[in-house]
């Protein structure tokens, strides 16, 4: 039924990838030179320039670019030049490390952020909804790296109680690279997805607090109290149900969003993701691996908003097709 | 006998920034078993928020000034939200003004009812979509069972009107207050919903305040009526005298301001100018700068005229015949 | 007029929040101390002739070595921070702001074209939001930034180096408000003082102008105060990964950053004042931005 | 067993791929060159037991019997000749070690001989940095030469290693971790105390700190500059520091009619002597040393620093003092008495402190009215930018890989042409001073040799052809157990390291 | 005067379905007289009001007015054409621009329809205007939220008489308001058509409004009229059992007790029934009301019926 929704929206999706990495490619000239970086410093102009040519650098920026469609399109995103190994290779290996973070890191947002959306929802004048409150604008107000730096003073220098960088023992599971294997990797993991988790906290937590209010004054929770249904049931089955909608697609759209502040986590913890592979990248001027990340957020990000869409549909019968009443 | 709910003169006002505005002012009402007590007046008069005040669902921003609401010799004002939430769909029933908002979209039906008749009758799952199932019956729905399954957008208005209703029912309140059930409903479906409430009277001795500002609707339905205007009661009585003799010129005028198919074409009389807004109120007699009858003695607060047969007129020239004094038919 | 009796109402409500109140306060503070820095700041800190390399790190006055004239200490360059502060919140600011209205500008445009147009041009621009929304701001703006300063003059990068960090900023920011007005005009459209004024024969222009617009923006201004503070916050992040403002030049996060590599090393003022600072202004444009959004929402009243 | 950090990570595991300071450490730990450098940096037989020159134009080297690659396999002269040849072809990025040598051979399994183009008398210096790789093991993993990114096939060698030294690769994450074991079957008697070292990569400087503060890691380097006294405060801490062999300078272009990027469109003030060094008495070395560099920098008066061989001690003084008023009259008398504006490029991802430095060096010379943009760029710009001539003024630091003289007046002072002067960027050119510098190549005498590079020096000072601003200080922190020789080179040798 | 030719509107609804929500509708008005349009919600009395104005595109048949075809889009149509024909929306809180004042919302058809140039030229019309409406002295300053519905929905009026048409077409005015202040708004509407010849459609779903202001009177279903002729005529004999259904359900003051009602759900537009829409929920049906859609055909001069029965139904309708 919702087949033509799911192929028409796929090649969007085709399009956007296709825009993002023009974008990208058309900006990467610019970020620096990746033979000067390929070579020392005592390496000759002329070699520079064989180099260069050997890469194929000095062609036409869209003839590099049609190159790069063509070969991704199969699945080759080139090798790295900073590292000479397949791009792909790279970014499966950083993949794990991305992820794990990212969602650990919004599983606590969630965890901690629905509530606390909640009770500042329910009692605004509280005293604990007016720290949840103040909490939350501390986590936008202070810059990522600085609250990385902070928390890396207090608890591993100051206190010595957790690990400052790295991912530490991870164990491997097939070809994943977990830290949930054991308390002692996943000790070095709480520093960082915790920094992250501040970052979306603060976001879910004025998404969940505004949508909460906005339903809570809605009719039909009047007429669920009417109804003398009991608190909690009002609360969670039909309140948390409805506000929760909204919550999840601007998540879904910000996890883009996120997945690229991670960048900024990981070059503080030294967490080994592809976050730190890209700012490496950047420092060196490696085109492909540059080329291949920005495709693959962008990949990421619309598989993820494909993927809320289609929640949506789930959830939401109203947004079902070929229902009843046409209004 | 004491009426199953007796409201005496109740009063509400709103906290807002000018102040506090008294929006209800003093309003008596009395209900008994199994009897249908209509009231009307214009949008904005407090309708809905007597209607409210029964269950503790006012605005978070109204207080209650003074007065008492008792309901089966029970007060109800100022019980704790516990003990409102043992009365309210148990023995309150409420039927909400606008049927697309008061349903949850994301729940189906069946699940909404179930839902509340599980809480109250504490029935099995199964017993309580059986129930539930019969509810949408009774309302009138056809193929109960399977609709039991669909969602509240993929009903009409007139279908999710019902539906409110029969949540309304579901613990078989003794009380249903009714807040303009009709409203958002065809002529056709509106006929058939008032014919259910009606039933429920005469069945099962259910009581039912029919909150409305059609007059239409209470003269077929209603055994009593009670007008609201501008916060307060000015006229209530038995329907049939009320609608055919008004004593009170606001009433009056208002029967002669409602198009009648079949009726003279220029007929229509309308009641000059509008209804104040609360905090607007002028000092005595609220209907004073419309009335054609006004004199300075309405600038003292009116009496409660009685007209016989229960009939009760808030003005003092309840009762004297009118003088055709208005300016133009 | 609607404005002044919104503008009455909206002060009235004003006195009745000491929160949003304070947070006001301290916000007209922060402008005017950062307006007029050059009246309360002792020192020009972008005037490389007036830095004294030799009292570089001067602790704050309060501590052990602290001199008078550098109440807050200095950076290592010698630059007085109370001085710096002030100057650099003059640059985050204009940036936060100038880059805020640019992309409120651009985004209500598209959303209003978007959300009335419908058919194909909703879809394109909608797309195009898509991969705007798909690009996240932090690697949008380094490599325009990265793009901008290859491409222009160098003696011009200097002057240049706020209009990238605004273009890059407001770039990743429209979406949000083009979303907003585009869900909000396709409401209004429906609306019958649409028709209305359609029956007249208003120009499609006049028409989104005079009588959509206007009632589509609503949201509008409540995202853009948190987005100011977030775009002041972005660029304190770009600094961090060395495309924000140049070191002679520096704003907030310039000042935060240099800092950051101090903060082990026991000369914390260098970063946590210009801390403070960042976060006393963006904790106070954001409490503002939510008493405004509560406030004017009909619904939660 | 250790743990040590270090802020960059080796690039490739290639040995001749890329001549890069991290790589070349990593590097040195598994394979092995004919000679290598004691810790007082002077040369020593390594996979060559001895050598000799039969004519001035041939090496003849005898190699130690009985050395094994990790793999197993002996070593053998067919291998040497392999690794030379292997570095001296296109894709190589160790020509400047080998640019003299025309041919190799191999007479015997044992013996081999290098043949120079010309009488060259800091070859030597440079075959430590040549390292020997097994013949086989390469062609057998398709990675006869290096660097295979050109073709876009993956290099085996670049993941993979298999040399003589004194570690064995277990593990390698690149940027990550890479995991080194001693080998037992090490030909040197002198077995180092570290039998397994694992080498982490902490870019952030706090962090690189914190780690160390934690414990976490037992030796890190660079300590950031600001973090020394912290770090030196902790129990059980300790930072070693030093001058390191890298100077840094500012260059000026002397070549372009007019200004590239400044205030002057008629003519370029940096062509005429009076300004540069006007530009030169108008720094403070001392101060930026002291207080950028936190003392940790050694002001210099000299494009080289001590211990570069051929360079002599007192090339280290000032050739014209600091004296702000003399710059202004000099700048008056130039006719830039109301100063210009000029733009000063700058890394800042690149040096120590650089783009701090750079201001300091902007509002020192605001001081005589010269009004410096400081342009600061990550080094994947800065190079191809400065390399490209595209730049008036810019601020630089050079290391003679070999540390020798030649390296540096080849590359840095010598006029640019003949495939020489590639990063005089400021095109500096003396005549004189590039003959004198052919002279330096072939000069076989070190006594005659240090003299000829001390009257280049000389001349270069006079006409302020470069300004020397200081050496790059060196800061390695480490746990109390550590003890280590200090290198010039910024070179961490694991086989030095001491364990309590 | 107005004249409407085999009117027929669809909607899109999702990607490809097509929803008739208006099918051959031919009417006439004449200046001076009021022609009514009633039904149940949803039966497209709107969407013919809309497509007469040009807000809507048909999707077959035409607009005539004076004769000569209009252009199916108002922003098409020339400037006496669009002053011709004013339109009043149902409620008056969504048809008036809450962010303009009522001196721009009155003034705003005169300076477009070039009767006055500047504002203040403007201003004393917009005043004559709304006292003709029975809001005189009002503050031109305000906003519609400080009004009341009643004086809104006069706003509303003085703003559609503000360009001089000649036709207005009337779109539920009073549904939105209290009987109190229908009565006003429904004598005010009177008194303008007598004083300025005007020419009125009128849409209602309160048959009482409709017999109270109508001449003619069109009954509409599923999109389709039904029964059209002299409102008298309509009102006393109807002969579509839709509209004798319609009259008998509603409520009336003197009679308490049940009435009369249409049994069943009305249809789904998207599929309507085959052969007559009204069939399944009609109390006189027959089999040959499923086979086909009967045609509006004359019954009389003035009156068409849709309805095979026709001649056989009238007196009182049977329940
Ligand atoms: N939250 C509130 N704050 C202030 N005033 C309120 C609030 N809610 C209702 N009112 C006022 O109370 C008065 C009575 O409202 P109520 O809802 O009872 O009217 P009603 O008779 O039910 O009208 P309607 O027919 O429109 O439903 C109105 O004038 C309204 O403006
Ligand atoms: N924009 C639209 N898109 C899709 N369907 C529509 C649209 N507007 C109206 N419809 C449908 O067209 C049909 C006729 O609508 P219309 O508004 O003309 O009815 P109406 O008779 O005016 O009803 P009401 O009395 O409720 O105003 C309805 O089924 C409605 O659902
Ligand atoms: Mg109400
Ligand atoms: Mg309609």
């Amino acid at each position: 039924m919702y087949l033509n929704t799911i192929i028409s929206r796929l090649l969007q999706a085709a399009w956007v990838i296709v825009a993002v990495s023009a974008i990208a490619f058309a900006l990467f000239q610019y970020v620096g030179d990746p033979v000067s970086q390929m070579l020392g410093q005592d390496a000759s102009a002329a070699d520079r320039d064989a180099l260069r040519r050997d890469l194929g650098l000095d062609r036409p920026v869209a003839l590099q670019f049609l190159q790069f469609l063509g070969n991704a399109a199969r699945g080759d995103f080139g090798l790295s030049l900073q590292q000479g190994r397949p791009v792909m290779d790279l970014i499966l290996e950083r993949l794990p490390a991305t992820l794990e973070l990212t969602v650990f890191s919004t599983a606590i947002a969630v965890l901690l952020g629905v509530p606390m959306g909640m009770v500042a929802a329910l009692r605004p004048r509280a005293l604990v909804s007016r720290a949840i409150m103040l909490v939350s604008l501390i986590g936008v107000s202070l810059p990522t790296f600085f609250i990385g730096i902070l928390l890396i003073l207090a608890f591993s220098v100051i206190l010595g109680w957790l690990p400052s960088f790295g991912r530490g023992p991870v164990a491997d599971i097939g070809v994943w690279r977990t830290n949930f294997a054991s308390w002692d990797a996943f000790r070095y993991m709480l520093m960082p997805a915790f920094t992250l988790a501040l970052f979306q906290l603060t976001l879910i937590v004025r998404l969940v607090r505004g949508e909460m209010m906005e339903v809570m004054g809605q009719d039909f929770i009047r007429f669920a109290r009417a109804r003398g249904l009991p608190a909690r049931s009002i609360l969670v089955r039909h309140a948390l149900k409805n506000a929760l909608m909204p919550v999840v697609t601007i998540i879904g759209l910000q996890l883009g969003t996120i997945i690229a502040f991670a960048l900024i986590t990981e070059t503080v913890f030294q967490w080994p993701g592809m976050g730190l592979l890209f700012a490496e990248a950047v420092a060196f001027a490696d085109i492909p691996v540059m080329a291949a990340y920005l495709c693959l957020i962008a990949v990421i990000f619309v598989t993820i908003n494909l993927a809320v869409d289609f929640l949506y549909i789930l959830i939401d019968p109203r947004l079902r097709r070929g229902h009843g009443a046409s209004r | 006998m004491t009426p199953l709910l007796d409201i005496r003169d109740l009063s509400v006002s709103f906290r807002t920034r000018a102040g506090l505005v008294p929006t209800l002012d003093k309003v008596s009402l009395q209900l008994g078993r199994g009897e249908i007590l209509g009231l009307v007046g214009e949008s904005g008069a407090g309708k809905s928020l007597t209607g409210l005040a029964l269950t503790g669902l006012l605005p978070p921003n109204a207080v209650v000034t003074a007065g008492s609401v008792r309901f089966d010799g029970q007060e109800v004002l100022g019980l704790s939200e516990a003990a409102l939430r043992r009365i309210r769909g148990r023995r309150i029933g409420m039927v909400f003004q606008d049927p697309m908002t008061a349903l949850d979209p994301l729940m189906r039906i069946g699940e909404q009812l179930v839902e509340t008749i599980r809480h109250h009758l504490r029935l099995s799952r199964g017993a309580a979509l059986d129930r539930a199932a019969e509810l949408l019956d009774a309302v009138g729905i056809p193929a109960a069972r399977q609709r039991l399954r669909s969602y509240p957008h993929e009903f009409s208005g007139g279908m999710r009107q019902r539906v409110v209703i029969a949540l309304a029912l579901a613990a078989e309140p003794e009380l249903i207050v009714a807040d303009e059930p009709t409203t958002a409903l065809d002529v056709s479906v509106q006929a058939q919903v008032l014919e259910l409430l009606r039933g429920l009277c005469r069945d099962r001795g259910t009581a039912i305040l029919l909150v409305t500002h059609d007059m239409g609707v209470i003269a077929e339905t209603a055994d009593r009526l009670a007008v609201l205007y501008a916060g307060g009661v000015v006229e209530a009585g038995p329907v049939g005298p009320v609608l055919s003799e008004p004593g009170h010129p606001y009433a009056r005028g208002l029967m002669r301001a409602i198009p009648q198919v079949g009726a003279a074409r220029d007929s229509l009389v309308p009641i000059e100018g509008a209804m104040p807004r609360p905090g607007q109120w002028p000092g005595g007699c609220r209907f004073q700068p419309r009335c054609p009858l006004a004199r300075a003695a309405c600038g003292e607060p009116p009496p409660d005229v009685p007209l016989g047969s229960g009939h009760v007129a808030r003005c003092q020239f309840a009762g004297v015949e009118e003088e055709p004094r208005h300016a133009r038919a | 007029m609607i404005r002044s009796v919104l503008a009455s109402d909206l002060a009235w409500r004003l006195s009745r929040s000491p929160g949003a109140m304070l947070a006001l306060a301290v916000l007209v503070t922060l402008l005017i101390l950062s307006l007029f820095a050059p009246v309360f700041a002792p020192q020009n800190p972008f005037d490389l002739a007036t830095l004294d390399l030799f009292s570089g790190l001067t602790p704050p006055v309060w501590r052990e070595g602290g001199r008078a004239e550098y109440f807050l200490g200095t950076d290592e360059q010698g630059r007085d921070l109370w001085s710096a502060i002030l100057y650099g919140m003059r640059i985050s600011l204009a940036v936060g702001l100038v880059s805020v209205v640019l992309s409120m500008v651009v985004g209500v445009a598209i959303g209003l074209i978007a959300g009335t147009s419908g058919g194909w041009v909703d879809t394109v621009l909608m797309r195009v939001a898509d991969a705007q929304l798909a690009l996240p701001a932090i690697l949008v703006a380094l490599l325009i930034d990265g793009a901008a300063r290859a491409v222009v003059d160098v003696a011009a990068q200097q002057s240049l180096a706020i209009p990238v960090l605004i273009f890059s900023i407001a770039l990743s920011g429209w979406v949000q408000y083009a979303r907003a007005v585009r869900a909000a005009a396709m409401v209004e459209m429906r609306r019958d003082y649409v028709s209305a004024a359609r029956l007249l024969g208003l120009g499609r222009a006049r028409l989104l102008i005079r009588h959509v617009m206007p009632n589509s923006i609503g949201a509008v201004f409540v995202l853009a105060t948190v987005h100011v503070a977030a775009a002041v916050v972005t660029e304190a992040t770009l600094s961090f990964l060395g495309v924000g403002m140049p070191p002679t030049v520096p704003s907030l996060g310039t000042l935060i950053r240099n800092g950051y590599d101090f903060l082990f090393s026991g000369e914390w003022w260098v970063s946590i004042f210009p801390g403070c600072a960042l976060v006393l202004l963006v904790f106070a444009v954001n409490v503002l931005g939510d008493w405004l959004r509560d406030t004017l929402n009909p619904r939660l009243q | 067993e250790i743990t040590w950090a270090s802020q960059d990570d080796a690039a490739t595991l290639d040995p001749h791929a890329f001549n890069h300071g991290m790589t070349m450490t990593v590097l040195a730990h598994v394979y092995e060159g004919l000679v290598r450098r004691d810790r007082d940096q002077r040369i020593e037989p390594a996979l060559a037991e001895s050598w000799d020159q039969p004519t001035p134009t041939l090496w003849r080297f005898r190699l130690r019997p009985g050395v094994s690659f990790h793999d197993g396999t002996a070593l053998t002269a067919d291998d040497v000749v392999f690794s030379i040849r292997r570095a001296l072809s296109d894709a190589s990025d160790m020509k400047i070690f080998t640019a003299s040598i025309v041919d190799v051979r191999a007479p015997d399994d044992l013996t081999v001989e290098v043949e120079t183009e010309f009488p060259n008398a800091a070859l030597i210096q440079s075959l430590p940095e040549v390292r020997i790789m097994s013949r086989a093991w390469a062609e057998a993993h398709d990675a006869g030469s290096p660097s295979n990114v050109r073709e876009g096939k993956e290099n085996y060698a670049s993941t993979h290693a298999n040399g003589t030294g004194p570690y064995r690769l277990v593990s390698r994450e690149p940027e990550v971790k890479t995991v080194l074991e001693a080998n037992a079957d090490w030909w040197d008697p002198d077995t180092p105390d570290v039998t397994k070292a694992t080498l982490v990569r902490i870019a952030s400087g706090p962090t690189l700190v914190a780690a160390l503060l934690t414990g976490e890691v037992d030796f890190a380097y660079p300590v950031p500059l600001q973090d020394i006294p912290r770090v030196e405060a902790t129990d059980g801490l300790k930072v070693l520091t030093g001058p390191e062999i890298r100077t840094m300078f500012l260059s000026m272009d002397q070549a372009s009619e007019t200004m590239k990027y400044g205030s002057v469109t008629d003519a370029n003030p940096f062509r005429d002597r009076r300004v540069r060094q006007a530009v030169y008495q108008a720094l403070d070395m001392d101060l930026i040393a002291t207080k950028v560099m936190r003392g940790s920098a050694t002001p210099t008066g000299n494009l080289m620093a001590p211990g570069v061989n051929s360079v002599a001690p007192e090339l280290q003084a000032r050739a014209y003092p600091y004296d702000p008023e003399a710059a202004s009259a000099l700048l008056a008398e130039a006719g830039y008495a109301e100063g210009f504006r000029v733009t000063l490029d700058c890394p800042n991802d690149r040096y120590v402190n650089d783009e701090q430095v750079c201001q300091a060096v902007a509002a020192l010379l605001a001081r005589v009215g010269i009004t410096v943009d400081v342009n600061a760029m990550p080094a994947s710009k800065f190079f191809p930018k400065v390399g490209g001539r595209d730049s008036s003024f810019n601020f630089f630091g050079y290391t003679p890989v070999n540390l020798d003289a030649f390296n540096t007046l080849s590359v840095i002072v010598h006029s640019p042409k003949d495939g020489r002067g590639q990063w005089n960027v400021g095109d500096f050119s003396d005549a004189e001073i590039d003959g004198m510098i052919n002279e330096v190549l072939s000069e076989m005498d070190a006594e005659k040799r240090t003299e000829l590079v001390t009257g280049i020096m000389r001349r270069e000072a006079e006409l302020v052809g470069h300004i020397p601003l200081y050496q790059q200080g060196l800061s390695w922190g480490m746990r109390d157990g550590i003890t280590t020789p200090l290198a010039i080179d910024n070179r961490v040798n694991l086989t030095w390291f001491e364990l309590d | 005067m107005l004249e409407l030719e085999a009117l027929s509107v669809t909607y899109p609804v999702g990607r490809r379905a097509r929803l008739a929500a208006l099918s051959d509708l031919s009417l006439k008005a004449r200046a001076g007289q009021t022609l009514a349009i009633v039904g149940e919600s949803g039966c497209g009395k709107s969407t013919a009001a809309r497509a007469v104005a040009g807000l809507e595109e048909p999707s077959g048949g035409r607009v005539l007015l004076d004769n000569r075809p209009l252009a199916p889009a108002v922003e098409r149509r020339s400037r006496e054409e669009r002053q011709a024909i004013q339109m009043v929306f149902q409620d008056p809180m969504s048809s008036l621009n809450p962010r303009r004042s009522i001196l721009h919302t009155v003034a705003e058809p005169m300076l477009e329809m070039g009767l006055v140039r500047t504002l203040g030229q403007a201003r004393p019309l917009v005043e004559a205007a709304l006292a003709e409406v029975g809001l005189p002295g009002a503050d031109l300053s305000r906003y519609p939220h400080q009004f009341s519905g009643g004086q809104r929905q006069r706003i509303c009026i003085a703003r559609a008489l503000a360009g001089e048409p000649r036709l207005i077409i009337w779109d539920e005015p009073t549904s939105a308001l209290d009987v109190s202040v229908q009565a006003q708004v429904l004598n005010l509407i009177q008194r303008l058509q007598r004083d300025r010849d005007l020419a009125y459609v009128f849409i209602s779903h309160d048959l009482g409004v409709v017999d109270h202001v109508a001449d003619e009177v069109a009954v509409m279903y599923l999109g389709r009229a039904v029964e059209t002729g002299p409102a008298r005529q309509i009102m006393r004999a109807p002969r579509h059992p839709y509209t004798r259904a319609l009259l008998a359900a509603i409520p009336s003051l003197a009679a308490t007790g049940s009435r009369a009602r249409i049994g069943g759900e009305v249809p789904n537009p998207m599929a309507p029934p085959a052969g007559c829409p009204f069939h399944p929920r009609c109390p006189e049906v027959r089999p040959a009301c499923r086979a086909a859609l009967p045609e509006l055909r004359p019954l009389t001069e003035s009156r068409r019926v849709a309805c095979l029965r026709a001649e056989d139904l009238y007196g009182e309708p049977t329940t």
